[in-house]
């Protein structure tokens, strides 16, 4: 056996705190040790090179690179030595940074633990097997979890490359939030007038399939090759023979708030969100109904011209696969009744940005109209208050939700559209407007508009007659400011919606600890998961404009293309292997195996001379966590790349 | 008014000492200004509490010492219930007054409250609980209002609300233990009542105010 | 039980001269931490990457999950005289292979048990749930850890045949 | 129902209407309550903006009074008081520093252990609204109140426990009880002046006026409110007000127990109504109430 190991300085990263060249002398003395040597960049070409070199001079069989974590450069070296000719699964990589000179203070004992780390990693090296790649299919479709402009984007992509792409929307029709605004900043395009085509370009294509009002009922398998359950809840309305007339809905004798008009107006029971809907058929709401709630009326069915209403319909499941899922489900507003000193959200001039993008819409509640929702009376004197929820340790979140200063800022100008003797005056903490021509928008409201940014946040905001009285401060000039008005608009931040932890578990995703999807790395890469074939994209992740959420999304895409185009999908051979000759056939493996990745089989006992059951690995399936070693007594389930000798002979020499 | 803000302040322990020793991380402000927008004293405070927590970041210890927000503060705690960074204004408050106490900083229009205080500390040392009339006496004797709210004594006394005598309990002794104990556990000095400086110049002014009037 | 008794797995020869042991006074504890690759290694990858530091007392062995742990890894560090073992995990609920750690925390709690019965201080092995945006979090716990088996100094119930 | 009672020192001077009725009510409910023997004052705010230990082992001072006559829970009503023992309990249980510190000041040991109650929750947590309606012999219909409750009732929230913050209601749910008619207005918790009142009496009288001219507008016919430095302020102080802002209020400020007192058909002489700076006799003769 002949190794080699290789130290990094990482420029000062590891040189500042460890002695690297003491810890390649150190390295140098290791049994089975040949060859010791420390660079710069280990992982730079010429660092590369250095280890390529050795292995031919020296006819190393293995490799250990003492450098930063095995996270970010493993595959790296695993590539660099199979370029020279050894199996890539007999590298090991010692991690002296992230877990060494980047924790500990430059001393004796810092490169101490750095010598230590390395002689665990020769000892691992010296028990590492060769591993050969398998190869599994692909399942050449991608499942997208919401149906926002962001997953709406995706799958527009999906379907331009002619791949299939099945859209999953828990609401009636898709659409996302960005259905519901009037325009859009910076440049105030109308939200129907680009979104609209989007939403006809996705149900028209032949690529995509959408199923509205339904959601994942479970997820199992692995990149490749996922098993998806889809709940279908039941509409009430056969979308095949449906034809969208609207006779159903125009007779309907309930009315009820709409959600989609945040409650300032009414929709039947049967109904269809919104005049843009795709797809245009109606849902009925059977907690208002009256044939679900009381058993009469009946009505909407009785019209019908095309009898598409099925009262009787159930839930359906549906089971598909999947090669790659795409989860873009978006946000939630911050719920602000949390603020007493804003009166626990039981004021009703008290509105938040989505009230008011109906509002301000033509054809919403209002008709345009900025109204005061206690008596419907115009509203002239209009507050906005800023970061509601977001920067607030005390009742919200930490993070700035990074687009509500924008849409503030869109308010007041469309609210001085609308109504020119408005006046707009808006609390703000600092504005941040970092995009493209953001900061000219904002100008332009606060020079063109005649908005009022005052630097404070509001203390309390209580009823006095038909007036809201907001108490606020401002900074920059050092003085309380006490303000009249008609109508206060809370600038709510963005949150993760309320099922996104069960749905993150569901698909194995990390999230933090604000219930917001954790990308795999917050600059490299963004839209991937550490689940690979699962990507995120739009304000699931991070509050996102649609801007951003569109970008996203076209990169998520071409993550999951990049899958699709594949003939077959290399896996990593660090999975489990099973030693026949000492398999008892127990099953506890079985039991124990999270990914049904083990099955039995028949073996031709050659001692016994007779037929004999155990269990083998199913390549494909297994995911390599290991969990069936720890179950199995007899010590013949083992796992390739974390084997008990591997980790035994790294507890010896500890 | 204008400063000019040096290195030297900057650097100054000031805001470390006070984040040690009464537990509020002031750096955590970042100047929303709801502490201010809330304080029913704002009207006649000079700094903004937000204005006091920047200038305890910038270590202006002087400037903040002599103001005359902390003495006005009334400790009603509307700035820290609604702090979204959760800073104990009200307590940084009560610090700074202890702290401008102990450095004998006091502005020469907030001599009252300190002066306030100390009677009445003085009285509860000497009575155990508050002999009002006592307070009311003393406190307009040496802050030279001479007759305020004397117009309200006989009302008040016909009610039966302020006796003329004052009540107390039994174990005095042990009460005054207390007194000196804290005083020196705490490392307070709490100077003599009677600080001439303090009597002198609230004398002093509320005769120049009268003179002025009388122009 | 001695090594040699363990099947399959015995180690190469000790290729180390550390057999001196500190004194007690600046005892420094040697500490075993096995880490899933998803979570806690690349919290304590975070922790690094923040530069949070924490004492170097200990040596991570990477595993893909805590339900690869055996117990018997952990008997073994314990009768080669280390210390602290720690056993660190995803939270539950977020294991990347869905329920590993339950098989972890369910194996580790009885161990645990067994030890104690033993005689082995409780404090020496531990286990924990950080995620891979807990950095901060790793740095507490090492330091913790440290104290603790600090107090409990070192580990002499086999012999102390490091 | 037995509880050691701290009255505090305003109760036994300008606030004797609030001690009064607070006995009576207690008496007419069975509920007992032992005065604290030789109890001294809790040091008010001048102790705590000056000598923070003072502020601490004054009010643990009356609770090892109260622990030697028996392991009650304490009961106050003073608001103030109320803060400051919760305060310094607080203080003792969790902060092992100025915990050693104030023991060794009384060179007794204490731990925090003894609850600090205000009468308000004693009445609706312990005797409970459901056995008070049933004793209501004389509701007071038709009286509209605004309930005050000023800063020390609710603040800081994790040390009293008592209401919620913003909106307090308990109050106005012992008022709905009694048969008067809480109104809802917005300065529920705004700030009186407190201990102002001698220092800077022209914030308080500005505060003041503040306060009675938003009870006056949301339809108050009186203020009730618990706490003796409220009370003083609004009610002492409103001739005051009425002369430095040309007012004229006339608003009569009564403590909730003496309205309590009144609705179980307790003398008004017995729980000191007459003792008020503006007469609320009159009122309540208007009203109906007196006879
Ligand atoms: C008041 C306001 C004004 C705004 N104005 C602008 C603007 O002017 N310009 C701009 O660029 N941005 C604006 N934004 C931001 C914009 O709303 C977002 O950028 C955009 O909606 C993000 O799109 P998305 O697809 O990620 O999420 P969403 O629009 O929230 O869509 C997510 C979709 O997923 C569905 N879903 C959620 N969970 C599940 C589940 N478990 N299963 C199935 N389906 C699910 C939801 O029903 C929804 O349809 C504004 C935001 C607000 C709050
Ligand atoms: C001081 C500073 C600090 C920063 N710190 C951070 C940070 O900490 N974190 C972070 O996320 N971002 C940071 N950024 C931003 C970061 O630099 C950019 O996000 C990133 O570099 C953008 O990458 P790019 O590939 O778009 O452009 P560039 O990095 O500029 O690369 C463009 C490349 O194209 C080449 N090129 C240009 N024109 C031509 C041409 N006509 N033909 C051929 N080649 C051409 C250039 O030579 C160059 O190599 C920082 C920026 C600055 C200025
Ligand atoms: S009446 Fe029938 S066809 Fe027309 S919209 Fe309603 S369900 Fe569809
Ligand atoms: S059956 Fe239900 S949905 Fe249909 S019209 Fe009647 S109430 Fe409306
Ligand atoms: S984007 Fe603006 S309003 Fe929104 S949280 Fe950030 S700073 Fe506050
Ligand atoms: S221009 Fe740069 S420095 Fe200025 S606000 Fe924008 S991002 Fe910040
Ligand atoms: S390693 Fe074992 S338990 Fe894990 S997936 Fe593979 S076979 Fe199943
Ligand atoms: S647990 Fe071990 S012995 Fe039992 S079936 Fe699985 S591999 Fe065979
Ligand atoms: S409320 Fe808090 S964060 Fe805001 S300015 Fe005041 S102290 Fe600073
Ligand atoms: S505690 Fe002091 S600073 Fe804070 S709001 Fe009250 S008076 Fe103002």
């Amino acid at each position: 056996m002949k190794i080699g190991v290789f130290t990094c300085h990482c420029g000062t990263n590891i040189a500042a705190t460890v002695d690297v060249e003491k810890v390649a002398q150190a390295a140098a003395e290791f049994p089975g040790v040949t060859f010791s040597t420390a660079y710069n960049y280990m992982c730079s070409d010429p660092g590369q090179n250095i280890v390529k070199k050795a292995i031919k001079e020296h006819a190393l069989d293995r490799v250990v690179i003492a450098s930063c974590s095995p996270s970010l450069h493993e595959k790296t070296f695993r590539k660099c030595v199979e370029d020279a000719g050894i199996n890539p699964y007999l590298v090991e990589m010692a991690n002296i940074r992230e877990h060494c000179s980047w924790v500990h203070p430059e001393g004796e004992q810092t490169t101490a633990k750095a010598i230590e780390l390395v002689r665990i990693a020769v000892a691992k090296v010296s028990r590492d097997r060769p591993l050969e790649m398998t190869y599994t299919p692909i399942e050449k479709k991608v499942l997208i979890i919401g149906g926002g402009i962001a997953g709406i984007q995706s799958a527009i992509d999906i379907a331009f490359a002619n791949y299939p792409a099945v859209i999953v929307e828990r609401e009636p029709s898709i659409g996302g939030r960005m259905a519901s605004f009037d325009k859009t900043f910076p440049t105030l395009d109308c939200a129907a007038c680009i979104l609209t085509p989007k939403m006809v370009t996705v149900s028209q294509s032949e690529h995509v399939t959408i199923h509205t009002y339904s959601e994942i009922e479970e997820v199992t398998g692995y990149v490749g090759n996922f098993t998806v359950k889809i709940r279908k809840k039941p509409r009430s309305v056969d979308i095949n023979k449906c034809t969208g007339c609207g006779v159903c809905y125009g007779k309907c004798p309930v009315r009820v708030p709409s959600e989609f008009d945040q409650g300032l107006g009414k929709r039947p029971a049967i109904y269809i969100p919104f005049p843009q809907a795709v797809p245009n058929v109606p849902v009925i709401d059977r907690e208002s109904c009256l044939w679900f709630t009381e058993q009469k009326c009946g009505i909407c069915q009785k019209v019908c011209p095309f009898g598409a209403i099925d009262y009787d319909m159930e839930d359906e499941i549906i089971e598909e696969k999947f090669g790659a899922i795409i989860v873009a489900t978006g946000f939630q507003q911050f719920d602000y009744s949390v603020y007493g000193e804003y009166g626990y959200g039981k004021f009703k001039n008290v509105i938040t940005g989505l009230h008011f993008e109906r509002m301000v819409n033509s054809s919403g509640p209002t008709g345009g109209k900025i109204i005061k929702p206690s008596d419907g009376k115009e509203a002239r004197e209009v507050v906005f208050i800023q970061c509601i929820g977001s920067r607030d340790e005390q009742k919200g979140v930490p993070y700035c939700s990074r687009l509500c200063c924008m849409y503030t800022a869109k308010h007041a100008l469309l609210l001085r559209e609308h109504n020119p003797d408005a006046q707009a005056y808006v609390f703000y903490i600092d504005i941040r407007a970092a995009g493209k021509n953001y900061e000219e928008f904002v100008k332009k409201v606060q020079d063109e508009y005649g908005a009022i940014y005052l630097r404070g946040r509001v203390s309390r905001i209580f009823e006095k007659g038909d007036k809201l009285i907001v108490r606020g401060a401002d900074t920059l000039s050092g003085a309380q400011i006490e303000i009249e008005a008609d109508l206060v608009v809370m600038a709510t931040g963005l949150v993760a919606m309320p099922d996104a932890v069960s749905l993150a578990q569901m698909l194995h995703i990390p999230y933090d600890q604000n219930n917001l999807f954790t990308e795999a790395h917050p600059k490299l890469a963004p839209v991937e998961t550490i689940t690979s074939g699962i990507f995120l994209t739009g304000a699931c992740q991070a509050p996102k404009d649609i801007p951003d959420a569109v970008a996203t999304a076209s990169a998520a895409s071409v993550k999951a293309l990049g899958l699709m185009v594949q003939d077959k999908l290399a896996r990593e051979p660090l999975i489990a292997r099973v030693i026949p000759e000492l398999c008892s056939g127990c099953r506890a493996c079985i039991e124990a195996c999270p990914f049904s990745a083990i099955e039995t089989e028949e073996i031709e006992d050659l001692r016994l001379r007779r037929k004999r059951t155990v269990v083998k690995v199913i390549e494909g399936v297994c995911t390599g966590c290991g969990i069936c070693t720890t179950a199995c007594r007899m010590s013949a389930i083992d796992l390739e790349g974390f084997s008990n000798r591997q980790i035994m002979e790294e507890l010896a020499v500890l | 008014m204008k400063w000019f803000i040096s290195q030297e302040t900057i650097r100054s322990p000031f805001k470390r000492i006070l984040e040690r020793d009464c537990g509020e991380k002031v750096s955590l402000c970042y100047q929303c200004g709801k502490c201010s927008a809330g304080c029913p004293i704002a009207f006649q405070m000079d700094y903004l509490p937000n204005q006091v927590m920047r200038m305890i970041q910038l270590g202006m210890e002087e400037h903040v010492l002599s103001s005359r927000t902390i003495w006005l503060c009334a400790s009603c705690l509307t700035c820290s219930a609604r702090c979204p960074r959760e800073i104990d204004v009200a307590e940084i408050m009560d610090y700074l007054r202890r702290r401008a106490y102990r450095k004998g900083i006091i502005p020469l229009e907030e001599t009252e409250i300190p002066l306030f205080n100390k009677i009445f500390l003085r009285n509860i040392e000497l009575f155990g609980r508050l002999y009002e009339m006592g307070l009311i006496g003393m406190f307009n004797l040496l802050s030279g209002e001479f007759f305020k709210d004397i117009s309200l004594a006989p009302k008040m006394f016909l009610k039966g609300k302020i006796g003329i005598f004052p009540k107390r309990p039994k174990h005095m002794k042990e009460l005054r233990k207390i007194f000196k104990n804290s005083e020196k556990l705490g490392r307070v000095k709490r100077s003599r009542l009677l600080q001439p400086r303090l009597i002198f110049l609230n004398v002093f002014r509320k005769f120049i105010g009268k003179v002025e009037r009388l122009k | 039980m001695n090594k040699s008794q363990i099947p399959d797995h015995s180690p190469q020869k000790n290729s180390g001269d550390r057999n001196l042991k500190a004194p007690i006074k600046d005892f420094e504890p040697k500490i075993v931490g096995f880490l899933c690759n998803w979570c806690s290694y690349a919290g304590a990858d975070l922790a690094g990457t923040s530069r949070i530091k924490y004492p170097p007392n200990i040596r991570v062995i990477r595993v893909p999950c805590s339900g690869r742990v055996n117990p018997l890894f952990v008997l073994n560090c314990l009768m080669n005289g280390v210390d602290g073992v720690l056993v660190s995990g995803c939270h539950i609920g977020d294991c990347h292979y869905s329920e590993g750690n339950f098989y972890a925390r369910r194996r580790f709690a009885i161990l645990k048990r067994l030890l104690e019965y033993i005689g082995i201080d409780p404090r020496r092995f531990q286990m924990a749930w950080v995620s891979a945006a807990e950095g901060e979090r790793w740095a507490k716990l090492v330091g913790e850890l440290v104290e603790e088996i600090k107090e409990a100094g070192p580990n002499e119930h086999f012999g102390g045949n490091r | 129902m037995k509880y050691a009672y701290y009255p505090g020192c305003s109760l036994h001077s300008t606030a004797k209407e609030y001690d009064l009725s607070t006995r009576e009510v207690a008496n007419a409910l069975g509920i007992e309550l032992i005065e604290i023997p030789d109890w001294v004052c809790c040091g008010a705010t001048p102790a705590h903006i000056s000598m923070h230990l003072l502020s601490l082992a004054l009010p643990v001072k009356n609770l090892l009074l109260a622990r030697r006559i028996g392991s009650y829970d304490i009961a106050t009503c003073c608001a103030a008081c109320f803060s400051r023992l919760k305060i310094a309990n607080k203080f003792m249980r969790d902060n092992p520093r100025h915990r050693a510190k104030v023991n060794k000041i009384l060179g007794e040991e204490y731990q925090g252990e003894i609850k600090v109650r205000h009468f308000i929750d004693i009445l609706i947590n312990d005797f409970g609204m459901k056995n008070l309606a049933p004793r209501i012999t004389k509701p007071l219909e038709g009286l509209k109140v605004a309930c005050y409750y000023g800063c020390l009732l609710t603040r800081p929230s994790d040390i009293t426990c008592l209401d919620d913050l913003e909106e307090p209601h308990l109050m106005d749910d012992l008022m709905r009880v009694i048969g008067a008619q809480p109104v809802n207005w917005p300065y529920k918790v705004e700030c009186c002046g407190a201990s102002f009142s001698l220092t800077k009496t022209e914030i308080v009288l500005k505060l003041s006026n503040d306060i009675l001219q938003m009870a006056c507008d949301q339809g108050a016919e009186a203020i009730v409110v618990a706490c003796p430095l409220c009370q003083s302020n609004l009610d002492l102080r409103q001739p005051k007000i009425n002369k430095k802002f040309k007012a004229n209020f006339k608003i009569p400020i009564f403590y909730f127990t003496q309205l309590i007192g009144l609705s179980l058909g307790i003398e008004p002489k017995k729980l000191g109504l007459k003792k008020h700076i503006v007469n609320p006799l009159p009122l309540l003769k208007e009203k109906g109430l007196l006879g």
